[in-house]
C-alpha cells in the first residue's frame, strides 16, 4: 500500500524506495509501521477465516488436523504481535511526537531499527509457512507440548525466534518512546497537560519494559531446553511445567493491556472531539490507567485457575482480576459521562468509539464472569473465553483502531476518508462482529473446548457455529470494504485542512500531512487543549521564521537489522556460520551507527 | 547533571540518553530478575548430579567479586578523569577497568570449563540449567562492557574524549555498575546462600 | 446530517434484533446438549453453575446501565443544527467516588461467594471416597482403580452417591480433564497429581473431553462417564476384574485374531503386544489396556461408537480416524481385522 | 517529575570519596565470605537474612554513590526503583507458587 507522500517539500529525495529505506522521520516510520501491520492484520483475518470454514459443520475436513493446529497458533500470534501492536505501534510514532509539540522521537535511528526488526521479525516468523512447518503449538505454547521430544520439527524454533526477534523491536521502541515523551514535551506541557492518547502510550511503555525481559527469558529457557537440552521444562530432571504458564502469563497479561491501553487513548481523543466537549474527569481517566498498568501486574495466575495451584493462589488471583474491573468501569463511566450534555455527531470515528465502549463492557463483563475461579473451571479453554477476548480485542481494541484510522487519517495523508463508505464499514463490522462472537458464549458454555479442529454432531453447537462462520465472513467483507476506502479515497478523497474534526490537541496546529520538520516554531502551551482555549498555545505560521535542520535519513538500522533477524535465521538453521556472519553484520552496523555524525 | 551541556530544549533538564538508559537499567532489572527467581525456586529440586554445595569454588568467586568491585572503582576515577580534561589518567582508568573486566571474564571461564570437567553441563540437572544460564547472561554482559569501555579507551587515546563527551563515559559506567551490582546480587544468592539440601 | 441519524437508528434496531433472535433461536433448537456446563447434577456442579448466575446477573444489570446511559445519551445530545457549543464541564468529582464506588461494591458481593466456594471444594473430606487415577495420555484417557485393581481406558465408570476422587496427572504433555456436567475441569500435567472431588448425584451418561491442547488430535480425546446405581457398579466391577475367557472357548474366527494379536510384525514396535496389554497375553503399556475392550462404548479414545465397523475402520487406519495418532497403520489384512474385531468384542 | 528549568548542576565527589567506600564494599565482601565459612552461622536459619542484608548494602552503596544516584534527579531513581521492586516482587512470588520454600 504505497501511502501518497507527506507534503512535497518535506520529502525531496533521490529514489523514492531508498528514501523510505533509510527514513528516520518519525511520520514515515508511523505509515510504514501502520501498512505492515495492516497488511499481517489481513493474513491474520484469513487464517481467521480458513479456521471458522473448517468449524462450519460437525466432523467438517475442509483442512487437516495440522493444518488447523498451524492457522489458529498463526491467527492467535500474527494478530497480537503482527497487527495490533504495530497499529498501536504506528499511531504512537505518527501521533506522540505531534501532540507533544516535537520534532521527531528522541532517537531516530532506533526508531527506524525497531520498525525493521519488526518486519523481518515479520516475515521470518510467517516464513514458516514456506517450510510447511508453521508454529502449531498455540501462541501460548505451553512447555512440554512445545518440547523436542513432542514438536520436534522446527515449527516451535521459527515460533520462538520471531517472538524474541519482535520483543526486542517492541523494547526498543519503548525505550525511544519513553525518553521522547518524558524529555521532549513542548515548554508549558507538564505531564497533566499531555492529551490522554500520549499517556495511555505512555503507561504502555512502561509496561512493555517490564513485560518483555520475561518472556525473553521464558524463551530463552525453551530454546536452550529444545537446542542444548537443558532442563527448565523437564520434568523428569525435577523442572516444572508451570515455570512456562508463569513466566508466560507474567508477561501474557501486561500484554493484553499492552494492547487494550492505547486504544483507550485513541477513544478519550475522539469522544471529547465529536461531543465539543472535553474530556470528563481528565486526571481520573489517567490515574486509573496507571492503576490498570499496576494490578495488571498482580493478577497473571487467573489464566491458571484449573492448574491446581491451590485454594491460597486462587483466592488471591481471583480477587486481585475482579479488582482491576473497577478502574475499568471509572473509564467506562467516564466516557459515557463526556458525551453526556455534548453536541454529538455521529461521524465514523464516533461510531467506532460508542462501538468500542458498548463492546468492551461486554467483554469487561464476561470477563469478570471467569474471574472468579469456580466459574472458570467451567469457562477456561472453551469457547466462552474465545468470545470474550474477542469481545476485549476486536470490540474493544480493534474497534477503537478503525476509530482512530478514520479520525487521524485525513493528519497523516492530508485527505479525509469517505464517511459513507466509512458507516458501511462500520455496520458491517458492528454486526459481523456480534454474529461471530456472542454465540460463541454459548457454544463455549454448551461443552465446545478451544483450538479443536472439529467437533461431534451430537455436541449440538453445529447451527451456531455456523452462525459464527457467516458472521465472520461479513467481518472479513468489512474489512475489505475498508481498503477499497483506502483506495478510493488516495486520489479523490476530500482534502482536509488542518483541523478537519475541529479537535483540541496539538497533531491538528499544523497542515495536513505535516511539514518533515512538524512544527515551524517550537509550540508553548498553556492549557491541556491549546486549540480550544483562547491562548492555548503560540501562533505556529505556516513558514518557519529561521531554517530548521531536518536530520538526513540512514541506513545503519536497516543493515543493524538485517545482522540481528541473519543472527536467529543462523541459530534456527543451526549453522554457526550464518549465526556468526551475521552477527558481525550487526556489531559493524551498530559501531557505524554509534559513530555516525547525525545531528537531532 | 553538570556532565554535558545540553544542546537544545528538554522538559526535565536532564540528558535524553540518560533517561533512555536507566530505563534499559530498569527493564535489565527484570531481565535479571527472572533468572533470578527460576534459579531460587528450582534450587535443591535437581534430581540428580553435583550440587552447589559440591562444585561452588568460592574462594575463586571471591576473589573475581573483589575484582568487578574494583572495577567499579576504576570506573568512576575515569569518569571523573574524562570530567577534568585529564587525558592520561583517563587513559588510565579506563584501561584499569577493561582490563579488569577481561580478568573477570577469565576466571568466569576457568570456572565454567573445571565444572564442565567435574561432570556439570547445562544438560547435567537442574542445577547445571539455571546455573550457567544465569552467570551466562550476565558474562555476555560483562564482555559488552569490556568491548564498550575499550571503544572509549580508543576514542580517549585519539583525543575524542574531551570532558563535552563525558556524557558517554557515564552512560558507559552506568552500564559497568549495574552489571556489577547484578554480580554483587549472584555471588550472594548464588555461591554464598546455597539453600536445599547438601548432597 | 438527517441521514446519519435514521439511517443509525434504524440500523442499530436491525442490529438488536439479529443478534436476540440468533440467541433464542438456534439455542432452542438443539436437541439435549450432552457436555453442557448448564445442567450440572453434582453438588460442586451446581456450587459452579450458582456462582455463574450470580454474576451473570450481576452483570447483566451493569450492562444495562451502560448501554441504556450510552443510547440515552446518544438521543438526547445528539447534535442539532446550530446548537451553541456545550459548556466545557471537566470533571465532578461526587460522581467519580460514586462510579468507584459501586463497582467496588459488586465486585464485594460477588468475590465473597467466590471464595466461600474455592474453599468449601478444596476442603471436601474425601475419608471414603472412591479413588481412581486418571492418566491422560496423546489423545486417549487411563483409568486406574486401585481399590479394585482395575486398569480401563477412555469409560470412567463410577457409583451414584459416593464421593469420588480423581487423582490427575499425564503421561506426556499437559490435557485438561474436563466433565462439564459433573466436576468442570482441571489440568493433569506431567510431573503433578492435582484433585478433583465430587460426588455424582444421577445415574447416566456424561460426556466429558480433553480442554488444554495438547497436539495433533486434540479434538479427539474425548471420554464418556457412566454412573451406575451401586449394585450396577458393582457388577461392572466384577465383570472387569473376571479373567478373560480361555482360549478354547473362543470360537476359531476369534481365535484367528488372538492369533492376530500375539503375531510379532515386523518392524516389531508393529505388533499388537508390543503397546497394549490383555491379562496372560501381553504386558505393553505405551496403549489402552484391552482387557474388558468389548464391554466399552467407544474406540480410539471416545471418537467412535464401539461397534464393528468402526473397530474395523480404526484397525485399518488409525491416522485416519485420529491424525497424528501413534498407533500405526500396521497393515493388517482383512482376515486378520474380521478376527481381531471378533477377538477383541469376545472381551466382554 | 514536575518540570525543573536546566537543574543546578551538583560537583560529582572528590576520589577520596570513591576510594572510601571502595574500601567499605572490599571490607562487607571480606565479611560476606568470613561469615560464609564460620560453620556456627553456615548451617543454621540465620546465614540468609544477614548475607542478604549485607549485600543490599553494597547494592545500595554502588547504586548510590558510584551510579550517581542520590544526587541526581528524583526521575532517574523513579525510573530505576519501579522495576527493581516489581523484579523483587516477581522473584518472592515465583518462589512462593513453585513452592520453593521448603527447607
Amino acid at each position: 500500500m504505497e501511502a501518497t507522500a507527506a507534503t512535497p517539500d518535506s520529502l525531496e529525495s533521490s529514489s523514492r524506495l531508498w528514501s523510505w529505506i533509510t527514513t528516520t522521520d518519525h511520520k514515515r516510520i508511523g505509515i510504514l509501521y501502520g501498512a505492515t501491520a495492516f497488511v499481517f492484520l489481513l493474513i491474520g483475518g484469513l487464517e481467521a477465516m480458513l479456521i471458522r470454514w473448517q468449524l462450519m459443520k460437525p466432523d467438517n475436513d475442509f483442512v487437516s488436523a495440522e493444518t488447523f493446529n498451524e492457522l489458529f497458533t498463526m491467527h492467535g500470534t500474527t494478530m497480537i504481535f503482527l497487527a495490533l501492536m504495530p497499529l498501536s505501534a504506528a499511531f504512537f510514532n505518527f501521533i506522540i511526537p505531534l501532540q507533544i509539540g516535537a520534532r521527531d522521537v528522541a532517537f531516530p535511528r532506533l526508531n527506524a531499527f525497531s520498525y525493521w526488526v519488526f518486519l523481518l521479525g515479520g516475515l521470518f516468523l510467517n516464513a514458516s509457512f514456506l517450510f510447511g512447518a508453521a508454529p502449531d503449538a498455540g501462541w501460548f505454547g505451553y512447555a512440554n507440548l512445545t518440547s523436542i521430544q513432542y514438536s520436534p520439527g522446527v515449527n516451535i524454533d521459527f515460533w520462538a525466534m520471531g517472538l524474541q526477534i519482535l520483543g526486542i523491536a517492541s523494547l526498543a521502541a519503548a525505550f525511544n518512546f519513553i525518553a521522547t515523551i518524558i524529555n521532549m514535551r513542548a515548554p508549558g506541557m507538564k505531564l497533566m497537560r499531555m492529551p490522554v492518547f500520549t499517556w495511555m502510550a505512555f503507561i504502555t511503555q512502561f509496561i512493555i519494559v517490564t513485560a518483555f525481559p520475561v518472556i525473553t527469558v521464558a524463551l530463552v529457557f525453551l530454546m536452550f531446553d529444545r537446542m542444548f537440552g537443558a532442563n527448565f521444562y523437564n520434568p523428569n530432571a525435577g523442572g516444572d511445567l508451570l515455570l512456562w504458564q508463569h513466566l508466560f502469563w507474567l508477561f501474557g497479561h501486561p500484554e493484553v493491556y499492552i494492547l487494550i491501553l492505547p486504544t483507550m487513548g485513541m477513544v478519550s481523543e475522539i469522544l471529547p472531539t465529536f461531543s465539543r466537549k472535553p474530556l470528563f474527569g481528565y486526571p481520573v481517566i489517567v490515574y486509573s490507567g496507571i492503576l490498570i498498568g499496576t494490578i495488571g501486574w498482580g493478577v497473571w495466575s487467573h489464566h491458571m485457575f484449573a492448574s491446581g495451584m491451590g485454594a491460597a493462589a486462587d483466592t488471591y488471583f481471583g480477587a486481585a482480576s475482579m479488582l482491576i474491573a473497577i478502574p475499568t468501569g471509572v473509564k467506562i463511566f467516564n466516557w459515557i459521562a463526556t458525551m453526556w450534555g455534548g453536541k454529538i455527531r455521529f461521524t465514523t470515528p464516533m461510531l467506532f468509539s460508542i462501538a468500542f465502549i458498548m463492546l468492551f463492557t461486554i467483554g469487561g463483563i464476561s470477563g469478570v464472569m471467569h474471574a472468579s475461579p469456580p466459574t472458570d473451571l467451567q469457562q477456561t479453554d472453551t469457547y466462552f473465553v474465545v468470545a470474550h477476548l474477542h469481545y476485549v480485542l476486536f470490540g474493544g481494541a480493534f474497534m477503537g483502531i478503525f476509530g482512530a484510522i478514520y479520525y487521524w487519517w485525513p493528519k497523516v495523508f492530508g485527505r479525509l476518508l469517505n464517511e459513507r463508505l466509512g458507516k458501511l464499514h462500520f455496520w458491517l463490522a458492528f454486526i459481523g462482529l456480534n454474529v461471530t462472537f456472542f454465540p460463541m458464549h454459548l457454544i463455549g458454555m454448551l461443552g465446545m473446548p478451544r483450538r479443536v479442529y472439529t467437533y461431534s454432531a451430537e455436541l449440538g453447537v453445529g447451527g451456531m457455529n455456523l452462525a459464527a462462520t457467516i458472521g465472520a465472513l461479513t467481518l472479513g467483507f468489512s474489512t475489505l470494504v475498508l481498503v477499497y476506502n483506502i483506495w478510493h479515497t488516495a486520489a479523490k478523497g476530500e482534502k482536509a485542512g488542518k483541523n478537519p474534526w475541529g479537535a483540541a490537541t496539538l497533531e491538528w496546529a499544523m497542515s495536513s500531512p505535516p511539514p518533515v520538520y512538524n512544527f515551524s516554531v517550537i509550540p508553548e502551551v498553556t492549557s491541556r487543549l491549546p486549540l480550544w482555549t483562547v491562548g492555548g498555545m503560540n501562533e505556529i505560521p505556516d513558514v518557519p521564521p529561521e531554517p530548521i535542520h531536518v536530520p538526513g535519513g540512514s541506513y545503519w538500522p536497516v543493515l543493524a537489522a538485517l545482522g540481528l533477524v541473519g543472527f536467529f535465521t543462523g541459530a534456527l538453521m543451526h549453522s554457526l556460520w550464518v549465526a556468526l556472519a551475521a552477527a558481525a553484520v550487526l556489531v559493524v552496523s551498530v559501531f557505524k551507527w554509534a559513530f555516525e555524525p547525525f545531528e537531532m | 547533571m553538570s556532565t554535558a551541556a545540553i544542546g537544545h530544549y528538554t522538559s526535565t533538564g536532564q540528558d535524553t540518553r540518560k533517561i533512555a538508559f536507566w530505563t534499559f537499567i530498569g527493564s535489565e532489572c527484570m531481565l535479571f530478575g527472572t533468572l533470578i527467581a527460576t534459579y531460587l525456586s528450582y534450587e535443591g529440586k535437581s534430581v540428580v548430579g553435583p550440587t552447589p554445595q559440591e562444585i561452588l569454588n568460592i574462594p575463586l568467586t571471591s576473589v573475581s567479586t573483589f575484582v568487578l568491585l574494583m572495577s567499579s572503582l576504576a570506573m568512576v576515577l575515569a569518569l571523573a578523569a574524562v570530567m577534568r580534561g585529564d587525558t592520561r589518567y583517563s587513559k588510565v582508568w579506563l584501561a584499569t577497568t577493561a582490563v579488569l573486566g577481561a580478568v573477570f571474564l577469565v576466571f568466569q571461564a576457568f570456572e565454567f570449563t573445571q565444572f564442565v570437567d567435574e561432570g556439570l553441563k547445562i544438560s547435567t540437572n537442574l542445577f547445571g540449567s539455571t546455573f550457567f544460564v544465569l552467570t551466562g547472561c550476565h558474562g555476555l554482559h560483562v564482555l559488552v562492557g569490556v568491548i564498550w569501555l575499550a571503544t572509549l579507551l580508543i576514542m580517549s587515546a585519539r583525543g575524542k574524549l574531551g570532558p563535552e563527551k563525558a556524557m558517554n563515559v557515564e552512560i558507559a559506567g552506568l552500564y559497568w555498575h549495574f552489571v556489577d551490582v547484578v554480580w554483587i546480587v549472584i555471588f550472594t544468592v548464588v555461591y554464598l546462600i546455597q539453600r536445599g539440601p547438601a548432597a | 446530517m438527517n441521514l446519519d441519524r435514521r439511517s443509525f437508528r434504524r440500523a442499530n434496531q436491525l442490529a438488536v434484533l439479529a443478534s436476540a433472535a440468533l440467541l433464542l433461536g438456534l439455542a432452542g433448537c438443539q436437541g439435549p446438549f450432552p457436555q453442557s456446563t448448564f445442567s450440572a447434577t453434582t453438588e460442586l456442579g451446581e456450587d459452579l453453575s450458582g456462582l455463574f448466575w450470580m454474576i451473570f446477573w450481576w452483570g447483566v444489570a451493569v450492562f444495562a446501565v451502560v448501554q441504556v446511559g450510552l443510547i440515552y445519551v446518544m438521543i438526547r445530545f445528539r447534535a442539532r443544527p446550530d446548537q451553541p457549543d456545550p459548556a466545557p464541564i471537566h470533571g465532578h468529582t461526587a460522581l467519580e467516588i460514586a462510579w468507584t464506588l459501586a463497582p467496588a461494591m459488586i465486585i464485594v458481593f460477588i468475590a465473597v461467594p467466590t471464595i466461600q466456594v474455592i474453599w468449601k471444594e478444596a476442603g471436601t473430606d474425601t475419608a471414603n471416597a472412591l479413588q481412581v487415577q486418571v492418566i491422560g495420555h496423546q489423545w486417549w484417557w487411563e483409568y486406574r482403580y486401585p481399590e479394585y485393581g482395575i486398569v480401563t481406558a477412555n469409560d470412567l465408570h463410577l457409583p451414584q452417591g459416593r464421593p469420588v476422587e480423581l487423582q490427575l496427572t499425564s503421561a506426556d504433555v499437559i490435557h485438561s480433564f474436563w466433565l462439564p456436567r459433573l466436576a468442570g475441569k482441571r489440568d493433569m500435567i506431567l510431573g503433578r497429581t492435582n484433585r478433583l472431588v465430587f460426588t455424582p448425584d444421577s445415574v447416566g451418561e456424561f460426556w466429558g473431553q480433553c480442554a488444554e491442547y495438547c497436539g495433533t488430535s486434540h479434538a479427539n480425546m474425548r471420554f464418556r462417564a457412566f454412573v451406575h446405581t451401586a449394585a450396577d457398579f458393582d457388577s461392572w466391577v466384577a465383570e472387569q476384574t473376571s479373567a478373560p475367557a480361555a482360549a478354547e472357548t473362543l470360537n476359531d474366527l476369534e481365535r484367528r485374531g488372538l492369533a492376530a494379536y500375539r503375531e510379532v510384525r515386523t518392524p516389531a514396535s508393529n505388533s499388537c503386544i508390543a503397546c497394549h496389554a490383555i491379562q496372560g497375553i501381553s504386558a505393553g503399556v505405551l496403549g489402552p489396556d484391552l482387557n474388558h475392550m468389548g464391554s466399552r462404548s467407544t474406540v480410539a479414545g471416545g471418537t467412535l461408537e464401539n461397534t464393528a465397523d468402526n473397530l474395523a475402520a480404526w484397525l485399518r487406519d488409525p491416522a485416519a480416524v485420529k491424525p497424528g495418532s501413534l498407533m500405526p497403520n500396521t497393515g493388517l489384512t482383512e482376515s486378520e481385522i474380521a478376527g481381531l474385531v471378533a477377538y477383541l468384542h469376545s472381551l466382554r | 517529575m514536575s518540570q525543573e528549568v536546566l537543574e543546578k548542576p551538583s560537583a560529582h565527589p572528590s576520589a577520596r570519596v570513591y576510594l572510601s567506600i571502595a574500601a567499605i564494599l572490599t571490607a562487607i565482601t571480606v565479611v560476606e565470605v568470613a561469615i560464609f565459612y564460620i560453620p556456627a552461622i553456615r548451617g543454621t536459619m540465620v546465614l540468609a537474612p544477614v548475607l542478604l542484608l549485607l549485600s543490599a548494602g553494597k547494592f545500595a552503596l554502588v547504586v548510590m554513590f558510584y551510579m550517581h544516584l542520590k544526587p541526581d534527579s528524583k526521575l532517574f531513581t523513579a525510573i530505576f526503583t519501579a522495576p527493581l521492586v516489581l523484579a523483587a516482587a516477581v522473584i518472592l512470588a515465583l518462589m512462593t507458587l513453585l513452592g520453593a520454600w521448603v527447607y
